[in-house]
């Protein structure tokens, strides 16, 4: 009630308040609100369910997952009866096959599959009712609201206020939208994907969540507030990564990535405790007022804020050297993979460094920093998919390549670039993922139908799966035409944008290069090095997805005889996603097109490049930065080459693919090796960084906890014995020095008095 | 040097003498020779005989427990007490205070069965 | 009359001090160890009446209080003792180590 | 609170005039005499054996505590003008006074059912809780260092009882007389410490000390008064469970019965705590230069030293034993940072941290059963699966003893590393960072095991569970725990009016240096 008293309140006063814009907001609480509620009731839902279920509740497994894992072979028999119906009874029931007897569904199970999806499409809806306003008023400053003081306002030293504050902005309004309208295909997908599994409520609660945290995160008008999204959506993440946790793999998996994310978490608190240290403040508004009069100009501390910012953005979004955790994180259900770990989640990291661009184009090493990471990470990730064989790990690490080229580009100072390659690959990767999912939700059924224990996601069990998977075909198809770059498809805009700042900045036209400049580093050379690099991983992206779609729906049907006869499309809340996601693949790169550029001066889309005008407001802090210090870029030649050889690049590797692999006749996973020769064995071991941070990391880690863990045994034991010895060195007079229990931890305080008496009287 | 200690001296001379008075005393006063029942140690009508390893009754204990606790009670009476009409009623409030507090407790011992031997 | 040197009677405080802290580290009969400890704070007991002269009576006045303090915390911790007696025939606190890391 | 003024209660205490330490002492006299009452009920009944009396003990228990607060309340908005009273009438008081009755309530909460379970319902435990939280009051609310020393002795002696309260389990008096051993050694310490500062200052008020210290007297006894800065802070540190003055902590919270063991690691601390802030935050505070690196190092061992140590335990209340440890460290960073802010973050997390741990003790004897504890990691394998709100509830309070968003304690430990990188103690605020990092390992450990674990058996968990009031009880610590990260700003404001009256104290010097007492 109060929360809506409140946004009356607000309604009228941001109306009124905001001088000289006519942008008022529509109740931006309800999109977080909304989830926030999904979540509450799915969750109330989940624990009734747990507990009314729970003497006749089957052993959890992942239906689409655990067949992947050796040890669970054995398992998969054991329990196979229990939990593979379970999750395939929907298709089951309009073809006759399902002969294990489920009753009707209790309400548990069905009330979500209206509540989960509804809430996101209602918060969608609201989120366009904004975003239309936003369009019509084009507000030059953010909209901001506080609806509660959060942390103190009369705090004596009046330095620190965080709000529970809305910050909306041409940037997070974007963010928002894609949250929410990519986030509500992937619950109706979901819909179909899950309903069957016995933690169906748990599942969708937990999506629910992420949802909330996601928009907390990107809502949010401070760094602190953002950071309980990133904490949140972390959870999120470890909870549905984990969601089968009777496997241990996957639970290892969830682990992982909460263990890596937390690395992060620690140079995203550091640059927090700095920037206040420094400023006084952490609402986004006052810091980005604030940092250009009180910090130097490619200054230390400001360089060690955004890299300790790029720290934590690295962790969540799988850079180098912490990408590790996300091909792991495939362990989760598929449409999980598809919302947080391509769409959505994994892209906060890009979203932090564009929020901050003001700080970011004060740091010009740490940009150049952010930039060449990302580079690399683009071109080692996509290396290691050329040669992987389960369809999801191949998306995971096209997942990361790509995520490279975002970082690539916000590090170059392209942040419209790299937001709109995050929205692009939102639409494209979701497909993909989605696409995938349908792929194995119909291998997997086909292969229940013969208790084959062949892996479902395996693409060498696959092939020539478009004559019976049309829909998912097609999509997938114009999606990895889009992720390889063909025009006219999303990625290719975005994708090219991307490289085509790399060659301006080879040729010193881009505000960072005069930046490096400034603090004595030439950066085209660099950029050179990083036009090349991201080339090289364009084609091979390209090429790999090429391969993907090959092995999979070309050549002949590997799966086997009798499994082929089951073989068919799933129910429209599968296919209805794909569609919508396709489209968007199509389309959704003429939203920036630049009108001059000569191949598709063809098509008038009004004055062009509609995002970079969009996103204006919001980078015009950088922008007066790089003007206040003499960097402003130059005007930009536009340039056909870099153009032309993208084209080439994509092209080329999607015909490389086909005129390699096409023909190859491959064999089944039982039949066909992992991997050829040394190039090959190394690519399939994804460089054996997994081993190499094996030894290194977590055994030194294991090895110190071991250590500490004899530390009480040991060494305070060991002290006192010391002690013992020492004292019956001394105790001729004292007699023996006998040790017990209470002895010993009298001794300790002993020691401690002596300790502490010393300090005090020498200092 | 050690004059400071005079007192303190004084305070050891007499106590070793009052012990040794005391001792002389009762063997010249005492009547009679030693008995084998006179010779035994006198211990609060128990018989002092018997294996020393044999345990006493509780009740011993929590007698000698409450003797300490009302024992101690007198370290803040006596200073009171001493100095009563110039406290006044706030100091003859306090002292209630206090005496009513340990009466609690008396009540609660009573009450739990710490005054009965059996 | 002249006093005794404060430094005298603190010396003694302390060295009593000493003594019992020392004695609560190496005995190991639990009787003995609170007879140690009751041997610090009367250690403690020395010192505030040392301080007496120049720092106010109340020095005095805080010693009725230890030993009162002192005296509960006798029959509790006598209580405790005896409790733990009955279940190891023995006040012998190297034989108490059920807890431990 | 007119209602107070109404019954006749100045609006500004002198506590020169000794009518006026009855409005200065109306909570403890109060707790005092429902003690008492509580204490003579049981034995009176006891008389004619009914045992249906037994379950309106606890209930009169909490009556008392209920009539404490309100008597507390008294408190608020009254001023003291008195340089030399031996109770503090400050908001901190107010404060803290109220912390420890959550503390005392919530034990006595979670205590009901145990204690029948393990057959040792007894009036005593809660006369014997109540005297505790007479002693905790006095303590944290004393101005004169002897004053502190009986209100921790008040504190100790009762708790010293409890912790071996069940005769029958060879753990429980075992971990009674290690506590007792050390804490009177500790004690010991403590009062050689109060005699050398009284010896250098000539005086234990604590005003005093502050006023002498501020104004830079020469009073000749620099190295009397170091000494006894020094016996004094190992007192406390010992109280807090400080590392290297912790070793009977873990010992005497797995021995102790559960609810004792809530009550120790909350209300105890806190009373600490809150003695630590009034003498070297307050009173020493201009000696800081001395203490200061001493303590910095206690703080940083303390941080350290407990989360490594907290990795390696298999059972689940030595872990909280643990944590405990590590909380004070924490703690101890809110005191050395000094400032209004950092007594502010200090309140706010000594409250969030005692309703959070008091919850999570709540839940360990949820999950204990008819005499037996269940307390290693095993026992709770799939605990959230078949309880799911035990299970929620425990996962609730381990997030926030770790710090995670949307609990209290992520908020309290903003707090305090905030006001420790305004008050320039910035390393101990990363080591803080690093040491919380640490510690999400053991604690989502527990919550993985819950979830992701099967039961030992069948039916394993088909016992657990909290009567009624215990459950709401419970309940209650969760809502707050969460209300707290939401509504932070509330809390907030409070600690910090708190933390303000504490600085505010007006008290001028007086000339003679005797403090205002009965025995005048």
């Amino acid at each position: 009630m109060l929360l809506l008293q409140e946004a009356a309140v607000h309604a009228t006063s941001a109306a009124a308040g905001q001088a000289g814009e006519s942008f008022a907001a529509f109740a931006p609480w309800l999109i977080l609100a909304l989830p926030l509620l999904g979540f509450v009731l799915n969750g109330l839902l989940s624990i009734t369910a747990a507990r009314r279920a729970l003497p006749a509740l089957p052993p959890v497994g992942d239906p689409h997952w655990d067949a992947h894992h050796e040890p669970s072979e054995q398992e998969h028999h054991a329990h196979g009866d229990d939990a593979h119906p379970a999750a395939h009874a929907d298709d089951h029931g309009a073809h006759g096959h399902d002969a294990h007897g489920h009753g009707p569904k209790p309400a548990t199970h069905t009330l979500p599959s209206f509540i989960a999806p509804g809430v996101l499409i209602a918060a969608f809806a609201v989120a366009v009712v904004n975003f239309l306003r936003m369009l019509a008023a084009h507000p030059e400053t953010a909209w901001v609201h506080e609806y509660w003081s959060w942390m103190p306002v009369n705090d004596p030293t009046g330095a620190l206020r965080v709000g529970a504050a809305i910050q909306l902005d041409q940037l997070s309004m974007l963010m928002t939208l894609v949250i929410t309208g990519v986030g509500s295909l992937i619950h109706v997908f979901s819909v179909g994907y899950m309903k069957e599994d016995p933690g169906y409520p748990r599942y969708m609660a937990y999506l629910n969540l992420f949802v909330f945290f996601m928009l907390t995160l990107v809502l949010g008008a401070s760094y602190p507030l953002m950071f309980v999204g990133w904490e949140g959506v972390g959870l999120c993440s470890y909870l549905l990564i984990g969601f089968w946790f009777k496997e241990r793999a996957n639970a290892d998996a969830g682990k992982k990535a909460f263990i890596v994310n937390r690395i992060g978490d620690f140079g995203f608190l550091i640059a927090m405790f700095l920037l206040f240290a420094n400023l006084g403040t952490l609402n986004f508004a006052e810091v980005m007022e604030r940092a250009p009069a009180q910090m130097a100009f490619g200054g230390a501390v400001v360089t060690a804020v955004c890299l300790f910012f790029f720290l934590g953005a690295a962790g969540k979004s799988a850079q180098i050297p912490l990408y590790v955790w996300l091909p792991d994180a495939m362990a989760g259900p598929t449409p999980v993979s598809a919302l947080i770990h391509a769409a959505t989640m994994v892209t906060a990291g890009v979203y932090l460094v564009a929020r901050s661009a003001t700080l970011f184009t004060m740091a010009p090493v740490a940009s150049l920093v952010v930039a060449l990471v990302g580079t690399a990470t683009a071109i080692f990730a996509a290396s290691i998919g050329l040669k992987q064989w389960d369809i999801k790990k191949i998306l995971a690490y096209s997942t990361v390549s790509q995520l490279g080229f975002m970082f690539a580009a916000v590090g170059m100072g392209a942040y419209v670039a790299g937001v709109f390659h995050l929205m692009t690959h939102a639409f494209f990767k979701a497909c993909l993922f989605l696409g995938s999912g349908a792929v194995i939700h119909a291998m997997h059924e086909a292969l229940h139908h013969t208790h084959s224990d062949m892996d479902a996601q395996d693409v060498r069990n696959m092939g020539g799966l478009r004559r019976y998977l049309p829909v998912t075909f097609w999509t997938m198809g114009i999606a990895t035409l889009a992720i390889a770059g063909v025009p006219p498809f999303a990625g290719f805009f975005s994708k090219d944008e991307i490289t085509g700042a790399a060659w301006d900045g080879a040729h010193g036209q881009l505000p960072l290069a005069a930046g490096l400049a400034k603090v004595g580093i030439d950066g085209t050379l660099w950029f050179g090095l990083i036009w090349g690099a991201l080339s090289i991983a364009a084609f091979m992206t390209a090429f790999y997805m090429g391969r993907m779609m090959i092995y999979t729906f070309f050549g002949q049907n590997r799966t086997g005889e009798e499994e082929r006869k089951h073989l068919h499309e799933g129910s429209w809340t599968l296919t209805l996603p794909l569609v919508v996601l396709a489209l968007a693949s199509t389309f959704g790169g003429f939203l920036n097109v630049e009108r001059e550029v000569p191949i598709v001066r063809w098509f008038d889309f009004g004055q062009g490049e509609a995002l970079h005008r969009w996103l204006h407001p919001v980078l015009a802090g950088a922008d007066q930065v790089a003007e206040a210090n003499g960097i402003a870029g130059a005007a930009v030649e536009p340039s056909a080459v870099p153009i032309a050889v993208a084209i080439l690049l994509g092209l080329g590797g999607l015909a490389l693919a086909w005129t390699m692999l096409s023909r190859r006749a491959l064999r089944t996973a039982a039949e066909e090796p992992a991997y050829a020769n040394g190039v090959e064995r190394v690519l399939y071991h994804k460089y054996y960084v997994d081993e190499l941070y094996d030894r290194v990391v977590v055994r030194t880690v294991g090895w110190l906890s071991r250590l500490q863990a004899g530390f009480d045994r040991y060494v305070v034991d060991g002290l006192v014995d010391f002690g013992g010895k020492m004292s019956e060195w001394l105790g001729v007079a004292l007699g023996r020095f006998q040790t017990g229990q209470v002895n010993t931890y009298a001794f300790a305080i002993l020691i401690g008095v002596t300790l502490v008496l010393y300090a005090f009287v020498h200092t | 040097m050690l004059r400071p200690y005079v007192p303190l001296l004084v305070l050891l001379a007499l106590s070793v003498v009052n012990a040794i008075f005391m001792v002389v005393l009762s063997t010249v006063l005492s009547p009679g020779g030693a008995t084998k029942v006179k010779s035994a140690p006198y211990e609060s009508g128990m018989t002092p005989l018997g294996n020393p390893r044999e345990r006493f009754s509780v009740k011993f204990y929590v007698v000698a427990i409450l003797f300490i606790v009302f024992d101690v009670e007198t370290i803040f009476l006596l200073p009171w007490a001493v100095s009563a009409r110039r406290l006044g009623w706030a100091g003859f409030a306090a002292a209630g205070i206090f005496i009513f507090i340990l009466t609690v407790g008396l009540i609660y011992e009573w009450k739990k069965g710490a005054l009965e031997w059996d | 009359m002249q006093q005794i040197p404060l430094e005298q009677a603190l010396g003694l405080s302390a060295l009593l001090f000493a003594i019992g802290a020392f004695g609560v580290v190496i005995r190991r009969n639990a009787i003995i160890l609170f007879m140690c400890i009751e041997l610090m704070l009367n250690a403690v007991n020395l010192a505030f009446v040392a301080f007496s002269p120049r720092s106010g009576v109340q020095g005095q006045v805080f010693v009725f209080f230890v030993i009162a303090v002192a005296a509960a915390e006798a029959a509790v911790g006598l209580a405790i003792i005896i409790s733990v007696f009955r279940h190891k025939e023995s006040v012998d606190i190297k034989n108490f180590s059920l807890l431990r890391w | 609170m007119s209602f107070f003024a109404a019954l006749g209660r100045p609006e500004v205490l002198d506590l020169a005039r000794q009518t006026h330490y009855f409005w200065a002492l109306l909570p403890e006299i109060v707790l005092t005499l429902g003690a008492m009452l509580v204490l003579i009920v049981d034995v009176i009944h006891k008389g004619d054996r009914s045992e249906p009396s037994r379950g309106s003990i606890p209930v009169l228990t909490l009556a008392v505590l209920a009539a404490t607060a309100l008597a507390n309340t008294a408190l608020f908005g009254l001023r003291d003008v008195s340089a030399n009273g031996m109770v503090a009438v400050d908001g901190f008081r107010t404060f803290t006074n109220f912390v420890y009755l959550v503390a005392a309530a919530l034990c006595i909460a979670i205590s009901m059912g145990y204690l029948e379970r393990r057959g040792i319902m007894k009036g005593e435990f809660h006369a014997l809780v109540l005297f505790a939280t007479l002693g905790m009051m006095l303590m944290g609310g004393s101005r004169d260092l002897i004053m502190t020393f009986i209100g921790l002795e008040v504190m100790s002696v009762p708790i010293y009882v409890l912790v071996g309260f069940d005769r029958m389990d060879p753990r429980s008096s075992e971990a009674s007389l290690k506590y007792f051993l050390l804490g009177a050694f500790s004690s010991g310490f403590f009062l050689y410490g109060i005699a050398l500062v009284f010896g250098a200052v000539g005086s234990t008020n604590l005003t005093y000390i502050a006023e002498t210290l501020g104004t830079g007297t020469d009073h000749g006894h620099e190295r009397l008064l170091m000494a006894g800065m020094a016996l004094t802070l190992v007192g406390l540190g010992f109280k807090v469970a400080a590392i290297p003055f912790h070793m009977w902590t873990p010992d005497a919270y797995d021995g102790a019965p559960t609810p004792v063991t809530a009550l120790m690691s909350t209300g105890v601390k806190a009373a600490a705590f809150a003695a630590f802030v009034r003498i070297f935050a307050v009173a020493f505070a201009d000696a800081g230069a001395q203490w200061v690196p001493v303590v910095w190092w206690l703080a940083a061992v303390t941080m350290v030293g407990a989360n490594l140590v907290a990795l390696t335990q298999g059972s689940v209340k030595r872990m909280l034993a643990y944590s405990s440890i590590a909380h004070a460290g924490y703690l101890l960073v809110a005191l050395l940072s000094g400032g209004d802010t950092g007594k502010a973050a200090f309140l706010f997390y000594i409250l969030a941290y005692t309703v959070m741990t008091a919850g999570a003790f709540g839940i360990v004897i949820a999950n204990s059963r008819d005499g037996e504890e269940r307390v290693t990691l095993e026992d709770y394998a799939g605990l959230g699966l078949e309880k799911p709100w035990l299970g929620a509830a425990f996962s609730i309070f381990l997030l926030s003893l770790a710090g995670f968003p949307l609990t209290a304690g992520f908020l309290g430990k903003l707090y305090i590393l905030r006001a420790a990188v305004e008050g320039g103690q910035a390393q101990l605020a990363v080591i803080l960072v690093l040491a919380s990092l640490v510690s999400y390992f053991y604690y989502l450990r527990v919550i993985v095991v819950m979830y992701m674990r099967p039961a030992r058996s069948e039916g394993w968990h088909a016992g657990a569970g909290l009567p009624l009031a215990a459950r709401t009880a419970v309940l209650a610590a969760c809502v707050v725990v969460v209300a707290m990260f939401f509504a932070g700003a509330v809390p907030m404001r409070w600690a910090e009016q708190s933390a303000l009256s504490l600085w505010r104290q007006p008290a001028p010097v007086a000339a003679s240096p005797a403090p205002a007492s009965l025995f005048r």
